[in-house]
């Protein structure tokens, strides 16, 4: 178990995007926690921004040999990482804050994970119970698997509250070809969906002004992106992202780093305010299955789909 | 069939419009006797400066203006390189991307606090209703803009004294000097509307079409449209054409997707449908000057 | 007998050049040179190669800057900011050695070109055209205003700059070295245009290496030596010979040696050669044996398939029929490298283009087709001192003017240029040479050192087919000549009875028959028959 | 630049030559220009320049491990400088190094993953492949060259753009590792892994190839032959020099070499090819064939622009400034560069021809 000497707690986060802070959507969501350990903690924090997957190991080694307390790993494309370093530098708190479900063979280690499954659900739900067409899409960057779990969740979601629902899935490929995205989520409004729930990372841009241009909805990721696009984000599935990083420095200060992975489930997720952009009885019918849901009083059963 | 439907219509013609832009750009630079490798870079600067000025002014028309006027500066940057010193053009031009690339996302980051994070929708800058609204209707304003602007070009290029004389600075800068050519003067002032055209097409990438910014977001199409016009043939006509059909293949690629399959190999469409049509453009009886660096 | 710049009511010359300096980088291209030009006259510029002659007119038309001196234009001192633009306004116009043109513009469009001005983007094409036809007419000069520059002859070409210069209005005209692309007839009508020109008041220029056209048609002559001038002076008042004097600093030309008997057997055999380009046939069926020490002379007016014959002989054109023998044997399907071991040694008419590599060092260009070879590498490694020690030699031998071997090829003279091609190629011990143009832009030393050398091999039993525009080198080198006309042969000659006019007839297509009668009627029909027959 | 490609090498001792300290004098200034512009960016986004500068040369070369990696950095820029600018020697463009690198990798990636023989076969084998799909990769371009005069700079630049979306959809298909959370081959097994550590025989092997290409290029017939080509093709032509093979030989070499880039890079240091795996080298390693103007040069450029690589990295993961700001630090030089190396009295004294 890593020992803290001297205050302030002296910490590197790793992002693979580019610019997070302006990202709308997950990496956003990461940075505000990262500002809140900086401005309300008081920790002396370095931000490795777009670093490229196969150098993440160097880059966290690199902290931690340079003395760094903590290292923060941000995605879950950095598990690779987490579990090839943290066992190296036992003086160091590797600390991931993403989707995992097992922990590196080190004491050092720890992790804030979320329900990313019971995340789609939420969001295929809210999407199936607002769509008029009776078509909807999910909309990712990345083939990944965290992403195909969620896309998973959200068929299955979106099945449960609506059996007639047809979802539609598509990936634009990476996520940062702001184009890319943006043609490919047009493309599934054009094959009649009316709802795009989206997962686009830094190409979140290009599917809002798809479905903006449309006139069409669109739930946000992580974040309430309604500033992004008021005329067309119907709300945002949010997962209180900062407060993991409330949770993190709350650990270091108490000092209970030990091995552990804190998972988030749906209670922890929220709908953002629907302004609203749906009728009383929709808005009644969807806020109130989903809160059966996360209350699990309602089950969905787990199937992993292979979506392509 | 594909082409009928106006979905893909337009779907193609938001991607070739940018390119229709730069290519015209890159034909008169070249057309002049320089080899404009930097229009990628220009392309970069020309998409930023449309996004934050559309942001920050409130208006995506007058983003565009600002993407000109970067795409000069650009321009201006070139020509001191390749025409005044002259440098390498080859080199210069991959050099001056690099630089691109970084000043254009470390000033994104700089900004980043105060431009809005999405530029305002471009539309026909008249009335709602009235007759002039209804007969543009769906008109892609920046695709009439582009295919206007090449028009003028084309025009200028073969049918007027500055035409002629640019002309004849690219196909050989000797003669053209002995006849009086200021061939420095011609190729800079060049230089300067290439980089506007340059600029004009990032611009029309960003805050005309997908109405933000990120890092090297032009991805390569500012070469797209070097390539549209060697493709064809250093003339505006088929130039244009090129870019149609690059359209065509990219927005294929994106419709190709939801057949499924993996989207990579898809988009490698566009750019072997480019490739074949420099291929079958063959012996480019290009400007004979471009790529040439004598004092 | 000096005159020039000193002499009274100079004041009034429309142009003088006054004490002009020019260097590049070490090299004095000019040092002090002083000249004024007149109304009504045709001066020209005579020296040997890289004498300064191109430099000085370069520096009157505004192509390059000077060191120091002054520039005067009707009195007035116009050096600061001068300016090819400015010399034109100012009515100079210049022809320069290697034709300026811009290739795929039409005749119309190149003439117009310089009048042109951002300030007038519009260009009204039926008035221009009108102009210039009228221009044409003036001077009977007969160019398709429409055809695209690259399609036309030399001539034609010439033509169009000409053109150029009037149609901007210059009164003064430069010709740098224009007659020596030329037939002789076409130079003839040349220089007699010029002289129209002198008469109606123009001021003509003439940059050449040929003293005797120097000495029939120009009013005065300047003669540069090592970037100074030497003296102007009057033809009449003075000999060829004193002239030559003037030119060189070392005792004048070589004296060319006499033919010696060419061998029986046949060094290069060419048998119903055929080759076309774009469908038409340009060498049509061309046979000829030229034995062991036997000097054949081509002559025909460039263009007439002299160059394709050449360059089908060295193998780098495809042949369609025919075939070609060195030493007897077959090599018609064998590529240069080939047949360049089987003896055959090649010195092409446009050296710049095909006979040297500018940037690479002398002492490279010299070894340009042999590096391969034991003597210069060993598995594939070069022995720089065995490179080194040739060029020594041949530098020696040939007496090419040069630094060092180190220094680039493109920065010696031509004179000097076609020395190392010279020595490169009849250093390989060839048994049969194809040489074009050897002495063309030469000064006549030069040019003579050269014949000689031609003649020094014959002597030692190469064959040698001579590609020349040059008739007095042709009729002085070879043992016989062919005429070639539209890729055929229409006619030879032995050294017995050669005649210019006759090869001057048959050269312009006119078979031997009717030049005989044409000959009896006397030249003037001749000429006439000629000038219908030329463009 | 195409002066110097046809200039032939001094007399006498290289580093004591005038025209080497010139240049040396050009580059050392264009760095100083470059770094005053770096200083001042750092100011203005509130970061000391001081720790901008120590945390600049401490990454570059501060430690052996800094250095380690700053020489493998310099590996694929030198690399694909080679394949730059052979070549450029016979006046081709190859634009392309990027791709030919990217294609090599996966080729090598997917020899590892394909052949089941004992490492000592697999490793040179892997090398091999990625040397041959880079080579494979501008036989387009040159065929499209020679029998269309399609203009080589616009095809390998495609041809980029294809290989980057070919190894894309590899990655995330057919050779994706499917444990993996983001699109990436699996990693190289310990044993078929270049020898050596950080300081792995990839960079010993590309000493080598950077020393050969120097020789071969200055004294060899093949370097003569390059020369004579790049310089007037129609008078090699009647010299009778075999002018397509000469020019064949080398953009395959160049491209082969570009290829080996990619093998090297990833049996050395990345063992894996990922999204987003790869900087763009290629287009580096161009900038270096400029800088350096010979197989010699291009190494001193090559370090100079890892050095600078790495330097940034470790400037912006410790000062937090954008990663941008490398981009502009390796870009900067090059463009000072030009422009001096350009200037009229520079390039007089630059490109006078001396020796033979
Ligand atoms: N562009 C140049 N760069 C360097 N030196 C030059 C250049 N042009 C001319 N010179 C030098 O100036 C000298 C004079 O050249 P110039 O062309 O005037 O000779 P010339 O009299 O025209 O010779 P020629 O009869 O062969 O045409 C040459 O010997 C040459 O060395
Ligand atoms: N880069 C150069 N460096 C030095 N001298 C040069 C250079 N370029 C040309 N010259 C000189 O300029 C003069 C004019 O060049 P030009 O091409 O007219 O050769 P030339 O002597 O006239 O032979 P030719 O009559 O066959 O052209 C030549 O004397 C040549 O020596
Ligand atoms: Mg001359
Ligand atoms: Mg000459």
């Amino acid at each position: 178990r890593p020992a803290f000497s001297a205050k302030p707690v002296k910490a590197a986060v790793i992002f693979s995007v580019a610019n997070p802070g302006n990202a709308a959507g997950w990496d956003e969501g990461s940075y505000r926690g990262v500002r809140k350990l900086i401005d309300e903690h008081g920790w002396d924090v370095t931000v490795a921004e777009a670093v490229p997957f196969p150098r993440l190991a160097d880059t966290a080694a690199n902290y931690a040999e340079s003395g760094y307390d903590v290292v923060i790993f941000t995605s879950s494309g950095h598990i690779g990482a987490w579990n090839e370093v943290s066992p190296k530098y036992p003086k160091t708190l590797f600390a991931m804050m993403s989707v995992v479900n097992a922990l590196p063979k080190a004491a050092n280690a720890l992790a804030f994970s979320i329900d990313i499954y019971g995340y789609g659900v939420m969001g295929g739900m809210a999407a199936a119970l607002a769509s008029k067409s009776g078509t909807i899409a999910a909309v990712g960057g990345a083939p990944v698997p965290g992403l195909i779990t969620w896309m998973s969740g959200i068929i299955e979601g979106a099945k449960s509250a609506r059996s007639d629902i047809e979802v539609l899935t598509a990936f634009s490929g990476d996520w940062s070809n702001v184009p890319r995205a943006r043609e490919v989520t047009a493309m599934q409004i054009e094959r009649g969906a009316d709802i795009i729930v989206m997962n686009a990372g830094g190409s979140t841009r290009g599917v809002l002004d798809a479905v903006e241009t449309a006139g069409v909805q669109c739930i946000g990721y992580a974040t309430d992106v309604y500033a992004e696009s008021e005329k067309s984000v119907l709300t945002s599935v949010l997962m209180n992202i900062p407060s993991w990083y409330e949770a993190l420095a709350l650990a270091v200060d108490e000092g209970r780093t030990e091995a552990r992975i804190e998972n988030y489930g749906p209670d922890t997720f929220t709908l953002a305010d629907m302004h609203g952009k749906l009728d009383g009885a929709v808005e009644t019918t969807l806020r109130d299955t989903i809160g059966r849901y996360q209350r699990g009083e309602l089950t969905v059963a787990v199937v992993a789909h292979d979506v392509k | 069939m594909l082409l009928l439907d106006p979905e893909f219509l337009f779907g193609l013609l938001r991607i070739a419009t940018p390119l229709m832009f730069v290519a015209m750009g890159v034909l008169i630079a070249e057309r002049s006797g320089v080899l404009f490798i930097g229009v990628e870079g220009a392309m970069l600067v020309g998409a930023f400066a449309g996004f934050l000025g559309a942001g920050l002014l409130g208006s995506a028309w007058l983003g565009l203006v600002c993407g000109v006027l970067a795409g000069v500066l650009c321009g201006a940057a070139m020509a001191l390189l390749t025409v005044s010193i002259p440098a390498n053009q080859v080199v210069v031009g991959l050099a001056f991307n690099i630089v691109c690339a970084g000043i254009t996302s470390f000033a994104f980051r700089l900004t980043a606090s105060v431009a809005p994070s999405r530029t305002p929708l471009l539309e026909w800058p008249v009335a709602e209703g009235t007759t002039l609204a209804r007969w543009l209707g769906h008109l892609p304003p920046l695709t009439v803009l582009a295919l206007a602007l090449s028009a003028a070009t084309a025009w200028m290029l073969f049918r007027t004294a500055p035409g002629l004389m640019l002309r004849s600075a690219g196909h050989n800068r000797h003669a053209a000097a002995s006849a009086g050519v200021n061939v420095g003067a011609v190729r800079s002032v060049a230089l300067l509307a290439a980089g506007a055209f340059a600029g004009l097409g990032g611009a029309a990438l960003t805050a005309g079409w997908i109405r933000s910014f990120s890092d090297d977001v032009t991805m390569g199409r500012g070469f797209i449209a070097l390539a549209a016009v060697y493709f064809g043939r250093w003339y505006p006509g088929w130039t244009i054409a090129a870019c149609v059909i690059f359209g065509i293949g990219e927005a294929m690629a994106f419709r190709a997707q939801s057949f499924g399959g993996n989207p990579h190999l898809y988009l490698m469409i566009p750019y072997l449908l480019t490739l074949a049509g420099v291929a079958l453009a063959g012996r480019a009886q290009g400007p004979q000057e471009a790529g040439r660096t004598e004092p | 007998m000096t005159m020039g710049g000193s002499l009274p009511g100079a004041g009034e010359d429309p142009v003088r050049l006054a004490g002009i300096c020019k260097a590049f980088g070490p090299i004095q291209a000019l040092n002090d040179v002083s000249l004024s030009l007149r109304r009504g006259e045709i001066h020209a510029l005579l020296g040997e190669n890289g004498a300064g002659k191109s430099t000085l007119m370069n520096v009157l038309f505004g192509m390059l800057s000077i060191d120091a001196g002054a520039i005067l234009v009707d009195g007035v001192d116009v050096s600061r900011g001068w300016s090819t633009r400015r010399a034109i306004a100012a009515g100079i116009g210049m022809v320069h050695q290697h034709f300026s043109l811009v290739g795929d513009y039409t005749v119309l469009q190149n003439v117009v070109l310089p009048t042109l001005r951002w300030s007038r983007p519009s260009v009204d094409w039926a008035a221009e055209r009108r102009r210039l036809a009228a221009l044409c007419q003036e001077y009977g000069l007969t160019p398709d205003l429409d055809a695209r520059v690259e399609g036309l002859s030399v001539g034609e070409r010439q033509q169009v700059e000409i053109l150029k210069m009037l149609f901007q209005g210059s009164r003064i005209l430069i010709l740098d070295e224009p007659t020596s692309v030329l037939a002789p007839q076409q130079a003839e009508a040349l220089l007699e245009t010029l002289r129209r020109f002198r008469d109606d008041g123009y001021t003509v220029v003439i940059i050449t290496h040929n003293l005797d056209d120097a000495m029939r048609v120009c009013d005065r002559i300047t003669v540069l030596r090592q970037g100074c001038k030497i003296d102007t002076v009057r033809p009449s008042e003075v000999s060829v010979d004193e002239v030559a004097g003037l030119m060189v600093a070392h005792s004048g030309a070589v004296p060319v040696r006499a033919r010696s008997a060419p061998g029986r057997d046949v060094a290069l055999g060419i048998r119903e050669l055929r080759v076309s380009e774009g469908g038409r046939s340009v060498v049509d069926g061309v046979s000829l044996d030229i034995r062991r020490g036997e000097v054949v002379g081509v002559a025909g007016v460039a263009g007439n398939g002299q160059s394709e014959l050449a360059e089908a002989l060295l193998g780098c054109r495809r042949i369609e029929a025919g075939r070609i023998l060195i030493g007897g044997e077959e090599v018609s399907a064998a590529g240069v490298a080939e047949r360049r071991r089987r003896g055959l040694a090649f010195v092409p008419e446009d050296r710049h283009a095909m006979a040297m590599v500018g940037g690479m060092s002398v002492a490279a260009n010299m070894a340009l087709q042999t590096i391969g070879e034991p003597a210069f590498s060993r598995f594939g490694v070069i022995d720089r001192a065995a490179l080194a020690g040739n060029a020594q030699k041949h530098i020696r031998e040939f007496g090419i003017r040069v630094h060092s071997p180190a220094m680039p090829m493109g920065a010696l003279s031509g004179g000097n240029q076609q020395k190392v091609v010279m020595a490169r190629e009849l250093s390989a011990g060839p048994s049969a040479l194809v040489v074009s143009e050897p002495s063309r832009g030469l000064d006549f030393a030069a040019g003579a050192y050269v014949r000689d050398r031609i003649l020094e091999s014959a002597g030692s039993g190469v064959g040698i087919l001579l590609i020349s525009s040059d008739l007095e080198e042709l009729m002085l080198l070879s043992h016989r000549i062919v005429v070639m006309y539209h890729g055929r042969i229409i006619g030879e000659l032995d050294a017995s009875d050669y005649d210019v006019n006759r090869i001057g007839l048959m050269m312009a297509g006119i078979d031997p028959q009717r030049a005989e009668r044409a000959e009896r009627q006397g030249t003037p029909a001749a000429r006439a028959v000629l000038e219908e027959q030329a463009c | 630049m195409v002066h110097a490609s046809v200039t032939t090498e001094p007399r006498g001792h290289v580093l004591l030559s005038a025209r080497f300290l010139l240049s040396a004098a050009v580059m050392g200034a264009c760095l100083a220009l470059t770094l005053a512009i770096l200083l001042a960016l750092a100011w203005a986004v509130g970061v000391s320049p001081w720790m901008v500068l120590t945390t600049l040369l401490d990454g570059a070369a501060g430690s052996s491990v800094a250095a380690a990696a700053t020489a493998a950095e310099a590996v694929p820029i030198a690399l694909t400088a080679l394949a730059f600018y052979i070549p450029y020697r016979t006046g081709f463009f190859n634009i392309g190094a990027q791709g030919q690198l990217e294609i090599g990798a996966l080729a090598a990636m997917f020899v590892v993953g394909a052949v089941s023989a004992p490492p000592a076969l697999t490793l040179p084998l892997a090398l091999l492949a990625a040397a041959a799909a880079g080579g494979l990769l501008i036989v387009p371009s040159v065929l499209l060259k020679s029998w269309r005069g399609a203009s080589e700079v616009t095809t390998t630049i495609m041809l980029n753009l294809v290989a980057v979306e070919f190894v894309m959809a590899m990655v995330s298909g057919p050779m994706r590792d499917v444990d993996a959370f983001y699109s990436t081959t699996v990693q190289v097994p310990e044993a078929v892994r270049l020898p050596g550590g950080s300081l792995h025989a990839g960079i010993w092997l590309t000493l080598a190839i950077v020393v050969v290409a120097h020789w071969a290029l200055k004294r060899t017939v093949f370097g003569f032959r390059l020369d004579a080509v790049g310089g007037n093709p129609l008078a090699a032509v009647v010299a009778g020099m075999p002018v397509r093979r000469v020019y064949f030989q080398a953009v395959l070499v160049g491209a082969a070499i570009g290829g080996l880039a990619g093998g090297i890079q990833v049996l050395g240091v990345l063992h894996q090819v990922a999204e987003g795996w790869s900087k763009p080298w290629g287009f580096t390693g161009i900038l270096a064939a400029l800088l350096g103007g010979s197989p010699g040069g291009i190494l001193v450029a090559s370090l100079l622009l890892a050095g600078l690589e790495t330097g940034g990295r470790n400037m912006q993961a410790m000062t937090g400034v954008p990663a941008a700001m490398v981009y502009v630090l390796q870009g900067l030089p090059v463009l000072f560069f030009l422009a001096l190396r350009a200037m009229p009295l520079v390039r007089f004294h630059l490109d006078r021809k001396e020796g033979l």
